[in-house]
């Protein structure tokens, strides 16, 4: 069973803008994505995520590493500066390779 | 004597303000909000059908147009008071639009004491969501070059029509006045039970949330400054008299005035800050729900209504 | 004219065609249909309680073979229409299978109309929920030897069987029969403001959540083609044919006849989706799901149901 | 005749043994309990504000000493029985502390046979919670000084004291309570559609969540052994006597010697089991809870409550 | 403090395969597994999870890696043709090695 | 775009104590966390979560590595023994490096 190497980008954000992220993702070339409803803290205080305005999601994406700094360098140019943004990366291995 | 519902919000501030564990699950705070939404407009629209189409034309134009105004209006003023173009137009729209829930308290009032409205009322409500928030964009364009340039995905005004027109609060609450408008008194007897009947209990329980997500709101009231405060009290204030200035104009009854004030004086908390944040995304979303949600929702609902059915007796002689 | 809950399915159709971001959050979607299978059980069982046990043998005998048959029937009609042997077995158990909202829409609409039917008409529906599921399964594991290897760990019929019968749908219902039939019109007074009054109300909430997801299933229709539209179309008129000759056969009242008439032409979407993606894995579950939510659901909701009554009242000459 | 909402509690129960797919969300979990803490509440409240204040002080007083003194008999019991020093006082605090749906099934059964009982009893509810958690978590100190150090964060007794006071629980009774005393039966009944008149078929549908719940448990129960099982009928056939004696004392009338006794006999599975793990880590959480919830609750619910009411009845003659 | 390594096995499937899933990896030798509720797209649509034909779950295993190859093997031969599948691995460190 | 290394520890435990994990985690230096609501299985048995004494939350910290270290050296003394607790680390890199 063969691997390939793939790249896990994982983006928090507040839920406003979910669907401008997921149109962002499939027009830089992912091939899909999961999203989860998430609570967290950091520097923009404590999001508890009891009412619409207070929301914020986890999106996870594997693709290729190019596609996924693509994606991340949009992210942080477009939505960096003026919304609760957490984007980080990691190597993760796939077996399927024309899936991702 | 004080509403009922008015206590649930106090506790739920209480809870917040003494750090309870409280919290009531967001499916519940979804579900409630679109309950209130359909029933306020089941409500409007079983009336509406009693009633010549024609004559409510004149109160749809007047209304757009005071949502319209209203951004117009404060933002040279909180442009004097230092806050940036994009936080100016934002605060603008969120009073130029409104507040769902407390046309609900000022309608139980108005029932508690025995004074008549227009029953169509639901419908100004729906008519003033979208003219505040265009209008609060607009200034957000003309005052910041700089703004259309970053959001170059977003920020298409058919995106920002299509997103309100067709936002939940909007056709939830024309789908409850057409569907009330069609029915018919006698259509809609067999779903009063639900949504008539219980609506004040769930008010009530909305009023429980609002206050404890208010009274999370009250600790950056401190971090934004006695500023915010004089702004979310004298700002729906002021406004009240141009509801009422309009009312009277329209040829409103007493209780039809005091509504139109209160929706004037109301901030919208729903509608406003998803429409904001994508428009006008450079607009410090904490400190325009703050004001609307920790300051003016409380004022109004505690303080300000019982003022605004004043102004309107006082004002229609009723 | 039409019921008021059409319009609430209506509104949700509209909703998401015109890309509104309106969404029931999925735990109030799983209460309302809780709610609604558990009223619809008691409201059964309290009738149920006042009748002699053994004059429904009969009915449950007919129903559950009818239940089973009716997968036979469509399979190789299917077959024909070039479908493959896993899609043909799941499109036919959906058929064979039952819609609970589809039945609280015909008995609504007999209530309104003063068209009396049996009121332990609830547990035809339970019954009628596993028959068709098994064929279907029988069907797909005939059709193709593979299915059954590939499926190592699922496909005991034992879990089949077990999953169904125990499943939340003929839990609740059966769970609700025995529970009104046990305490009667009485015992069950004390729940009656929850379970019994608001039932229509809930019941248009419910499908204005149907409606959202059938409107979602609207572009799969353009993807699937024609076929799919006269199949979820000619099927249901085709099946009413089945389910009324069958309440002539028992007897049953011209409501009766209607009612069973609108449970053949159903398809369920609750119990078959989950139980075809198990047995049958093979099957196209966007296919099925498409036919029986997207276009034989709003079909007899909207047109098929009033139908089907006009049938039962030429045939019994009620 | 067993109340209808026992057969929804037995309707979970079985799902559950019969391994059924049944789930209520956890949203609906929520939601129900703190609608049943507010109604509990708000229904003692609105009969309060038609009494004076000074008689129930006494009450008050003998229900904090009866729940604080419930863990100090029960812990030297428990030990002999070989549980350890943790698990012991753990045990002993939920059964100090109380079971507001087993308050809610007492007067419902008292209403159902029409004996009267103190209409202010929720505000025992609400007193009940804490003292026996104080007492249960000084045991936990004082028998194992090592709990303490690894608690290093934790355990404060002003934090265990704050998290209960103003936990859910008691702030949602305590909230009810007041709101229906200020604001009297007048007052709230526009809200009576919600909070009251549903309230046995909400009482209904939280019974099934708890069967489905308590039913999980059952399979713990084999695990822990015949001594859970002893304990879990024996003690709460044992503490209605201590809480029938507490209703003698304080001249309460049969109803309300009944309600003591349940009181007395419940064991605490919401606030509890959140309270000890926080403060009492190293007591086995899974212990407390198959005993509280597993076996305590339905022997309550089915069999002790009748039991109660007889001796109530068999005491004050009544 | 000593770490060591496993191999993080993410699983993202329809939630009506969970049960038979988490029967699989106990099966197959893990000691425990963590499932979220998500939605998402991908190469068969979206999945908006608000109605029960249509929820997802991400399900995540901590073990040997040799486990998750079993698993992931398992999962893709049994689930990988019928059903919406995606799966990556990830190495990550652990400090009570007994307990994965 | 410049890719620096962080740690990303994960932490699964019973939701009673997620208020002092987020405690925790402050106290010891990370900036920010993410919390979702799980559930799962492990060696003390399954947990559904369908009520409150039953709920697992999944705990996200990316941070510097010796901070993880810390965070998870405390969280292991101070409630592996008396709650379920599972944690892990896995290396990321983030694009700002004084976010983390
Ligand atoms: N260091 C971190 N680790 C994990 N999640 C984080 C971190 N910092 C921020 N977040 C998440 O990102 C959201 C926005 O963060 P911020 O922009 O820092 O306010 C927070 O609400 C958290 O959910
Ligand atoms: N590249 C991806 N990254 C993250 N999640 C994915 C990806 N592809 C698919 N998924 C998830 O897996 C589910 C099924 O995917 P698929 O089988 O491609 O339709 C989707 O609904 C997503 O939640
Ligand atoms: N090997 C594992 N992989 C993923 N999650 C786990 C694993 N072991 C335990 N968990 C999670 O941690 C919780 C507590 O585990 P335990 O302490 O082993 O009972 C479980 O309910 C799971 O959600
Ligand atoms: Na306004
Ligand atoms: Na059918
Ligand atoms: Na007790």
């Amino acid at each position: 069973m063969e691997k390939h190497k793939r790249t896990l980008l994982v983006v928090i954000a507040e839920a406003n803008i979910e669907r401008m992220l997921v149109q962002d993702i499939r027009r830089l070339g992912a091939a899909g994505y999961t999203v989860t409803d998430v609570r967290g803290g950091g520097h923009s205080g404590v999001r508890e995520g009891t009412w619409e305005a207070d929301r914020t999601i986890r999106m996870e994406v594997v693709c290729e590493g190019g596609v996924a700094d693509k994606i991340a360098e949009h992210m942080l140019a477009e939505y960096g500066k003026h919304y609760g943004l957490t984007l980080y990366f990691s190597e993760v291995s796939v077996l399927r390779p024309n899936k991702f | 004597m004080i509403d009922v519902v008015i206590f649930f919000f106090l506790l739920g501030i209480f809870a917040r303000l003494v750090g309870s564990d409280l919290r009531l699950p967001e499916a519940l705070y979804e579900t409630l909000s679109i309950y209130l939404l359909l029933a306020i407009g089941l409500k409007g629209g079983i009336e509406l059908s009693q009633q010549p189409m024609l004559s409510v034309l004149p109160q749809v134009l007047g209304v757009a147009l005071m949502g319209f105004t209203v951004p117009l209006i404060l933002y040279p003023i909180l442009r004097s008071l230092r806050f940036n173009a994009a936080d100016s137009a934002s605060i603008g729209a969120h009073f130029g639009s409104v507040s769902v829930v407390t046309f609900a308290v000022v309608t139980a009032a108005l029932i508690r004491q025995g004074i008549a409205y227009e029953a169509h009322a639901p419908l100004w409500v729906a008519v003033l969501e979208a003219p505040g928030l265009i209008a609060g964009v607009l200034l957000a364009r003309l005052g910041d070059k700089d703004a259309e340039s970053t959001a170059s995905v977003r920020g298409h005004w058919a995106t920002l029509l299509h997103d309100v027109v067709f936002g939940k609060s909007v056709l939830l609450l024309l789908g409850g006045l057409i569907i009330g408008a069609v029915a018919g008194t006698a259509g809609t007897e067999p779903i009063k039970a639900l949504f008539i009947d219980p609506f004040k209990g769930v008010l009530a329980l909305f009023l429980l949330e609002l206050g404890l997500v208010a009274g999370g709101r009250l600790a950056e009231v401190k971090r934004y400054g006695w500023q915010v405060v004089a702004i979310g009290v004298l700002f729906p204030l002021g406004l009240s008299f141009v509801g009422a200035g309009l009312g009277l104009l329209l040829g409103l009854s007493t209780g039809g005035v005091a509504v139109m004030a209160t929706l004037a004086a109301s901030a919208s908390y729903i509608a406003a800050p998803t429409a904001m944040r994508i428009a006008v995304p450079a607009a410090n979303a904490g400190l325009s729900i703050t004001i609307a949600l920790g300051i003016v929702f409380p004022f109004n609902v505690v303080i300000g209504i019982p003022l605004y059915i004043k102004l309107a007796q006082a004002l229609t002689g009723g």
